[in-house]
């Protein structure tokens, strides 16, 4: 038990029990799970990516590239978890992972005694031979060794919810720069958003121990929190991690809102996913110790010294028995003397400078602890640590300690300064990259912009606000900085031990090593990119973090430039890893996207309708009689009784749109390659229309129900597309028509009847029966009316299914009504409701063309529409439609077919071959867009394009279809197969 | 040096004391029978078909960066021929076929890996086009199977079978169709182009041309000095309008950016490449154990080589629709690679349209799986001042002369392609 | 990336829809050369890396057309009117 | 999901009554209001005049510009530039209440097309928050604006009804996947569906 007997920020009053890798431990409120693992004295938790070595607890926060577990079990098992992040909280289960059959004993450790061989890059030059050993023998083992943790068993049964936020000014850290902003930003009045990643304000002022105002920095951070709290204009957000700078001052934030608890409570979301917008930000998101590269640099027990002194200061852990700290900064001195003030065992302080501030040996001295300069750490022992070998003085040492803290000085956070493409600027006094352009509306404050010390941090964050406070016309109270005394922030560059033993390792969890970046250079990816992509160096979990720049700094020594030289990659986000599912959000399962109803689902479902998703629509697909197993026999039964009495359908689905003004006529023509200006009221007209460049865009009716107000009809799929189209039209082609066009799908429930009894049954809901009579609404009439006593309606006599057919608008919160009238109205007629099946059915008897034929790849002409063209008058898409390619007379044209042997099927999608023709891209004449069985006729047909069209009715092809084994002779005859003459529609 | 076993361990156990640059680090000479312009993998497959296949060595590919940093670094790595026109599909199962033996033609492991794309079908009609896809894939020789709901089970029982806004039906299943490692693409034509005398010039950014009296492009301007060339190809994805511009030519081509996703590693779950039929996503696991997916473009032109939020929900919102198990799996790193979207969505391999210039463009976001094959006829064009017959549709006139290759039949608006 | 719509203020790009390059006009259909015209219009773009004048739709909003002017590498927006500038005026 | 989402199909009615949170008053209340709406258009050039028929017509001055204007005959929502949603009580014609605009403008019965709610409750502005990716501080929304935007992939209308109040015009095929979304996202508040 490694427990400091006092001190530290973790609730000794809270216990909490928790488990790893099986076995039970304790901590406190305030740990998180790297804190209580380690006054457990739990060292080894976890295995490396490719040599499976023992890896230990390395950093204190996101940085942490090695203490990765699985965490929680089942469906809430996730994978990659870093113990340095997670918050301790009671009965808290995780594992250790990437190692089996445990993480003491992994088998997979061998892989180690490979790594003469394994080196950087080794896989793109073996693996090869025999041809087909990469991927049945070579590849799947490497899968089986690579990864981390595990995926969830199933499907995450957590909420994550989403919202927006909007600031004058977000603060990003709350350290000494981002609190010295937050405050004098909201003493100023601004509206501010203070982001915190930790769960704890205060940032490393929680962890150090030097005082402020004469307490610990943790009283003045209180003090501090407590003002924010109460001032209305500031919102103090803790847990949430800022990981993205996007467009327009769009920042992406991730609040673990229930994290810390073993389950989200109820109904709570585990995540909230923040969309920030933030007119201006300032950056103060400190810095990282920076590790040194050497000889097993990567035991468990090697740690940074800034992590030291989070487990010492913040969570009052002893990290070892007897700690050494290796060094060639100042700040580690101080973290020392700090940990020994606490009671840890400093067994001695090993600077590679040699010779450093006569206060630090004086302080040290004080302390009686021993200390090394000009030294350096050559290699260590033990699966944990158990000694390290020091050389000074031209004389090796080696001395027993099963701690060890490094630091090589630090490396400020400049990971988001990075997202909109700035590159960060080399700085050789510190020894480190400092922001480039920032992101616009961003500023740098603090050890993130590489000011070291509190003083100078409480400076830069108070200033950069009080700025931006001044930009948007509020002055600023000047900050009152607590007094304070600031640490030696000395340094000088020191990267890596060349007479290490054994692997130094820069990038921890991807395994690469020194020798591997010289491996690199030495075969010619000196590019810092080819570097990353050839090593995989800053390619893990921690994007490169801790690794990045000692990686450069061995890039640049093997390749004779210096750190500017070489440059550095680039952050990307997310500056720290964001679940998948908080960036789904609510919309999943069922909920995925809206569902829309038709004005008729409930009496559909009654009428034990069977549903499909058609689009974002759900629509009756069939409505089984009682008995009626297989669809086909239901779909068979509708579409008879439709052709032989009268069929109901709902068709509120299409798109509708109102047109108004006196220009609309002359809009009509320019949008549908047909004139409409010409028709005449009450009556309605087919139309297609094309995109600009000659292929037909969408098909549908228009009716013109008085002089000045039309009312048009769009395919369901399109309707969105076509509305959006005339808007074109009417707003940046042609703003001088005064048309005036409102989308009325939503407005008008749209109910077709079809069936020899369609105006028997009509007559049984309309107001009055004469207006409907043959002759007062011809085929292609309109009206308005009234049905239901009263309700206003448009009756429209047309018909898809191709038989005497009406469709009757109601508003649409009259739909369900009117489909129950219509039902009971056509009781005595033998009403049958039909659904989408039993209506692809018609319309391919028909031959009308629907989605599969309108599909953006046909013209007019292609479909048979060529003499509906008008060349009197010019409309969208006629003079592209013009081009050779597009009046090719061997183009696939619209016909139908038929199987010669009628007992056989056909199926869409099957290519149409020449007979004795070999199945190729060559012979290939067309294919098959359409087929049904139509009950009608008693065979299968089918409609499609052929190369050349209609010339070729009359030839017998092959409709083959490879997919699915079949090849069909079939006769090419015309699309429509029922009533060609439609005088069923007439009638 | 040719790479073996031998190789690796002869290396291993001296410290690699026999191992070298895999490609020389050339200075541009003053002249070259073709200059590439664009160190990508189209660019370099192209110089090493030229050297392999048409005996052309005296080639320069000029990069004005280092190889590879544009879309074929960028990129999810997927090959695939599952196309449906015959102006496209031919030339893609051309490029499958290249893919399978791609490391033994260039003696460096690719991990070109077989592991099957799956498009998910969500309803009839869907069906229908995949079956006519699917049919135009098998008589181009390509391979296809239509898959049922249970089929599809069985390959991926992770998928949302029973609680899908639009549930699965089926798929198009293309057992032939996989993933490689994408910079290993360009290192292993690097390295094959160099040992055929290919000179790979980094860091050498082309600022102009050299024109004759006639008009025809005789060299480039770089930033390393004037270099002449019998033959000027350009291969520049993300850039062409911009160089094209220098030359006076305006293009059918818009430029966009396309975002690209992974995943923290993880232990394998996904087998294959998996498209999602009714919503903006598709994934595949890399050989390390990131999830590898995308979505759709950012939809407006750009050359930010930055994709925005809204995108990134709406992929993700699509990833946990087909697999909602993977909700606290964590999104490592986003970024995005500039398309040449074509305004048909395919691209354009031709010759011209300026004497002795040569134009490899407009792959929108589909370059990838074309590398062998665009770089094989390419070199055929170069070659022969001729479309090779599996790009003879490809041209650029094809949009004056209305012969378009539009997959998706969404007309001249490259965003929705 | 936020767009501020004449109409309806500041929102985010999602509830646009974009068409692009807003420079070139419909040719005049009757014109000998309408078919060339015609090709360049529907086909051909600068594409600049730079700022551009594009057409925007404010499906999610108003449903007005928009020309925003973006820097393409940087995706700045400097200015916004309505498409329609007739449609504003009373 | 909030768990009456995962027990009920997108395609049922979703019970009535309390969802989400259990305990404590519920944060947000969902209604459904009857209510006639037309979309009213003005002809071209005409927008100046329309406004003033409409003073004359409801005795309201509305404005070309996205806010709510109100009197006790009816709420006139500015939706675009020259065109309005106008909310009259349930049961009006609106063709027949603002036929005499037609001269100046068009006007469309919306009354089927519409389904209004209210919402309402202490958590309104969290909801809001959640929902809407506009700056609702009034130093950038003003408390009468009428907002047309989207909300979790649906397209709404929405304007301020007093305060911890709002009304929502949503699309009828799309008003039970409006209520879905508001029990999903407010269901740490406890919805109460009226």
């Amino acid at each position: 038990m490694s427990r400091l007997s006092s001190g530290g920020l973790v609730d000794r009053t809270r216990p909490l029990a928790f488990s790893f890798d099986g076995r039970r431990y304790g901590g406190f409120a305030g740990d998180t799970l790297a804190s209580a693992l380690l006054a457990a004295d739990v060292r080894l938790v976890g295995r490396s990516f490719k040599y499976h070595r023992p890896r230990g607890i390395v950093g204190c926060g996101t940085e942490e590239p090695n203490a990765l577990v699985e965490l929680r079990s089942g469906a809430r098992r996730e994978p990659n978890a870093r113990a340095t992040t997670v918050e301790l909280y009671d009965g808290l289960d995780a594992r250790a992972q990437n190692a089996w059959p445990s993480v003491s004993f992994d088998v997979m450790a061998i892989n180690g005694l490979f790594s003469p061989f394994f080196g950087a890059a080794f896989y793109y030059k073996t693996f090869m031979w025999p041809k087909a050993a990469w991927e049945k023998l070579y590849e799947p083992a490497i899968r089986r060794a690579a990864g981390l943790g595990r995926v969830a068993d199933a499907p995450d049964p957590d909420a994550y919810d989403k919202a927006h936020a909007f600031c004058d000014l977000l603060v990003i850290g709350s350290g000494p720069a981002g609190l010295a902003a937050a405050l004098t930003a909201g003493r100023a009045g601004l509206r501010v958003i203070l982001a915190e990643e930790d769960f704890r304000f205060g940032g490393r002022l929680l962890s150090e121990a030097a005082p402020l105002d004469d307490a610990a920095p943790v009283a003045w951070v209180e003090r501090t929190l407590a003002e924010l709290a109460s001032l209305p204009n500031v919102r103090p957000m803790p847990r949430t991690a800022i990981f993205g700078v996007y467009d327009g001052g769009t920042y992406g934030a991730l609040e673990r809102v229930a994290d810390h608890l073993p389950i989200p409570g109820a109904h709570a979301p585990r995540q909230r996913l923040w969309k920030i917008v933030a007119t201006r930000a300032i950056l103060a998101a400190g810095a990282i110790d920076r590790p040194i590269v050497f000889g097993g640099n990567d035991r468990p027990g090697v740690m940074l010294a800034q992590a030291v002194e989070s487990w010492v200061g913040r969570y009052a852990v002893a990290p070892a028995k007897a700690l050494a700290v290796f060094t060639s900064a100042d700040a580690a001195w101080e973290t020392a003397f700090a940990a020994h003030d606490a009671g840890q065992q400093i067994a001695a302080v090993i600077d590679a400078r040699a010779a450093v501030a006569p206060a630090l040996l004086e302080a040290a001295k004080r302390r009686g602890l021993r200390t090394v300069l000009g030294g350096e750490v050559r290699s260590t022992a033990g699966k944990t640590l158990s000694s390290i070998e020091v050389f000074a003085n031209g004389r090796s040492e080696r001395l027993a300690v099963d701690g060890l803290a490094m630091s090589g000085g630090f490396s400020p956070n400049v990971h988001l300064t990075c997202h909109h493409g700035g590159r960060p600027q080399w700085n050789d006094a510190i020894a480190a990259f400092v922001p480039g352009a920032a992101p616009p509306g961003m500023v740098v404050a603090g050890a993130a912009a590489g000011t070291y010390g509190r003083s100078a941090c409480f400076a830069e964050g108070a200033a950069a606000a009080a700025a931006i406070a001044a930009d948007f016309g509020r002055t600023a109270p000047a900050f009152d900085a607590p007094r304070g005394v600031d640490a030696a922030t000395g340094l000088s560059a020191f990267w890596h031990v060349e007479a290490s033993k054994g692997m130094a390792f820069i990038d921890f969890q991807n395994d690469v090593a020194a020798k591997d970046v010289k491996l690199a250079v030495k075969e010619g990816f000196t590019s810092v990119e080819h570097l990353k992509r050839y090593t995989t160096l800053g390619m893990a979990t921690d994007q490169g973090k801790l690794a990045n720049v000692p990686g450069l700094a061995v890039l640049a020594k093997a390749s004779g430039r210096t750190i500017a030289e070489t440059g550095t990659t680039l952050f990307r986000p997310p500056w720290s890893p964001v679940s998948i599912g908080a960036l789904a959000g609510h919309h999943r399962g069922r909920d995925f996207r809206p569902l829309r109803l038709t004005p008729s689902h409930v009496w559909a479902e009654e009428a034990g309708a069977v549903f499909v998703e058609a689009g974002p629509w759900l629509r009756a697909a069939w409505f089984p009689a009682p008995g009626e197993t297989d669809w086909r026999v239901a779909v068979e039964r509708e579409v008879k009784a439709t052709r032989t009495a009268v069929g109901l359908i709902d068709v509120s689905t299409f798109g509708k749109i109102d047109l108004q003004g006196p220009d609309v006529g002359r809009l009509l023509d320019r949008l549908y390659v047909n004139t409409f200006s010409t028709l005449a009221p009450g009556r309605v007209r087919y139309g297609v229309m094309c995109r600009e460049d000659g292929f037909v865009m969408d098909d549908g009716t228009t009716a013109r129900l008085a002089d000045d107000r039309w009312v048009m009809t769009t395919t369901t799929a399109n309707a969105a597309k076509v509305a959006q189209h005339l808007e074109f039209c009417l707003q940046v082609l042609w703003s001088d028509l005064d048309v005036q066009a409102v989308s009325v799908t939503e407005q008008w429930a749209q109910i077709s009847i079809s069936g020899p009894r369609a105006r028997d049954t009509l007559a049984g809901v309309v107001d009055d029966p004469a207006g409907i009579a043959a002759e007062a609404l011809p085929y292609m009439g309109a009206v308005e009316t009234t049905v239901m006593d009263g309700v206003k309606a448009r009756i429209f006599r047309l018909s898809f299914a191709g038989e005497l057919g009406y469709e009757i608008a109601v508003p649409a919160d009259r739909g369900e009504a009117l489909a129950r009238a219509l039902m009971a109205a056509g009781a005595a007629f033998g009403i049958t409701p039909y659904g989408l099946e039993a209506l692809a059915v018609m319309r391919i008897e028909k031959g009308h063309v629907s989605g599969p034929e309108l599909n953006g790849q046909t013209t007019a002409a292609d479909l048979g529409f060529g003499r509906m063209v008008s060349q009197k008058k010019d409309s969208i898409g006629r003079v592209m439609a013009t081009r050779p390619g597009l009046v090719d007379p061997a183009r696939p044209g619209f016909v139908g077919f038929r199987p010669l042997d009628r007992t056989q099927r056909l199926a869409a999608g099957a290519h149409l071959l020449a007979r004795g023709a070999a199945a190729t891209t060559d012979a290939d004449l067309g294919w098959i867009s359409s087929a049904t069985w139509s009950p009608t006729l008693g065979h299968a047909v089918g409609l499609g394009f052929i190369a050349g069209g209609a010339a070729r009715i009359g030839e017998v092809v092959r409709a083959w279809d490879g997919l699915r084994g079949t090849d069909v002779e079939v006769e090419v005859c015309a699309p429509c197969f029922y009533d060609p003459d439609g005088g069923r529609l007439r009638g | 040096m040719r790479y073996s076993l031998l190789n690796v361990v002869v290396n291993g156990l001296t410290g690699n004391r026999f191992t070298g640059p895999a490609w020389r680090d050339a200075a541009p000479k003053p002249a070259y029978d073709v200059v590439i312009v664009g160190g990508g993998g189209h660019g370099l497959a192209t110089a090493y078909y030229l050297a392999k296949e048409h005996g052309i060595r005296n080639v320069a590919v000029l990069e004005k960066s280092w190889i590879g940093s544009g879309n074929a670094g960028r990129n999810t790595t997927i090959f695939r021929s599952n196309y449906l026109l015959p102006g496209n599909q031919p030339f893609y199962e051309w490029s499958v076929k290249l893919w399978e033996g791609l490391e033994q033609e260039l003696n460096y492991n690719v991990m070109a890996s077989q592991r099957g794309i799956v498009n998910l079908i969500h309803s009839d009609a869907q069906r229908d086009a995949y079956a006519r896809r699917g049919n135009a894939m098998r008589l181009s020789g390509a391979d296809a199977h239509l898959l049922d709901r249970d089929a599809v089970r069985r390959m991926m029982p992770f998928l949302d079978f029973d609680n899908a806004r639009f549930p699965i039906k089926g798929g198009l299943w293309q057992p032939r169709a996989g993933t490689a490692r994408h910079d290993a693409v360009v290192w292993g034509y690097a390295r094959a182009a160099d040992a055929l005398g290919v000179d790979i010039v980094q860091n050498c950014e082309v600022v102009g041309f050299t024109r004759g009296p006639d008009g025809s492009v005789t060299g480039v301007e770089t930033t390393r000095g004037t270099i002449a060339a019998e033959k000027v190809a350009l291969a520049v994805a993300g850039s062409t309008s911009r160089v094209a511009k220098s030359l006076g030519i305006r293009l059918p081509i818009e430029s966009h950016v396309l975002q690209a996703f992974v995943s923290e590693a993880v232990k394998p779950l996904v087998p294959g490449v998996v498209t999602f039929g009714a919503g903006h996503f598709y994934i595949s696991q890399s050989d390390k154990g990131g999830l590898v997916f995308g979505g759709d473009l950012d939809g407006y032109n750009s050359y930010a080589q930055r994709g925005n939020l809204a995108v990134v929900e709406d992929v993700c919102e699509g990833g946990m629709a087909v697999m909602p198990l993977i909700g606290r799996v964590k999104l490592l790193r986003q970024w995005a690679g500039l398309c040449d979207m074509s305004m048909d969505g395919s691209p354009i391999v031709d010759v011209g349209p300026l004497a002795g210039l040569y134009l490899n463009t407009g792959w929108n976001y589909g370059g990838f799986k074309a590398t062998p094959a665009s770089g094989w006829c390419f070199a055929h064009t170069i070659a022969r001042d001729e479309a090779h017959p599996l790009t003879a549709a490809m041209r650029l006139d094809r949009f004056r002369s209305g012969r378009v290759i539009d997959e998706k039949g969404v007309g001249a608006q490259p965003n929705l392609h | 990336m936020r767009i501020v719509c004449p109409y309806c203020g500041a929102r985010d790009a999602h509830e646009f829809a974009y068409l692009g390059d807003a420079a070139p006009t419909r040719p005049d259909p009757s014109a000998a050369d309408a078919v060339d015209a015609f090709h360049d219009y529907v086909h051909l773009r600068d594409n600049p890396a730079g700022p551009l004048d594009e057409l925007w739709y404010h499906a999610a909003g108003c449903r007005r057309w928009l020309v925003v002017t973006r820097d393409t590498r940087t995706h700045a927006i400097t200015a916004t009117v309505l498409a329609a500038t007739a449609e504003a005026s009373s | 999901m909030a768990d009456a989402l995962s027990t009920c199909l997108p395609h049922h009615p979703l019970p009535r009554g309390r969802h989400g949170a259990a305990t404590g008053p519920a944060g947000i209340c969902l209604a459904r209001r009857e209510a006639s709406v037309a979309t009213l258009a003005a002809r071209r050039g005409a927008v100046a005049a329309t406004l003033a028929g409409l003073a004359d017509l409801l005795g309201l001055a509305a404005e070309d510009r996205p806010v709510a204007v109100a009197n006790d005959r009816a709420t006139v929502l500015g939706t675009a530039p020259g065109r309005w949603l106008v909310v009259t009580p349930a049961g009006d014609d609106p063709e027949a209440t603002l036929a005499p605009l037609a001269p100046v403008a068009s006007v469309v019965d919306q009354s089927g097309a519409y389904v209004l709610f209210e919402l309402s409750g202490p958590a309104l502005a969290d909801l809001l928050a959640s929902l809407v990716a506009v700056d609702l501080d009034p130093s950038v929304t003003p408390a009468n604006a009428a907002l047309t935007t989207t909300v979790a992939h649906l397209g709404v209308t929405l304007w301020a009804d007093g305060p911890d109040c709002c009304r929502v015009l949503v699309g009828r095929s799309l008003a039970l996947a409006f209520e879905r979304t508001i029990v999903a996202v407010a269901a740490r508040h406890g919805v109460d569906l009226a």
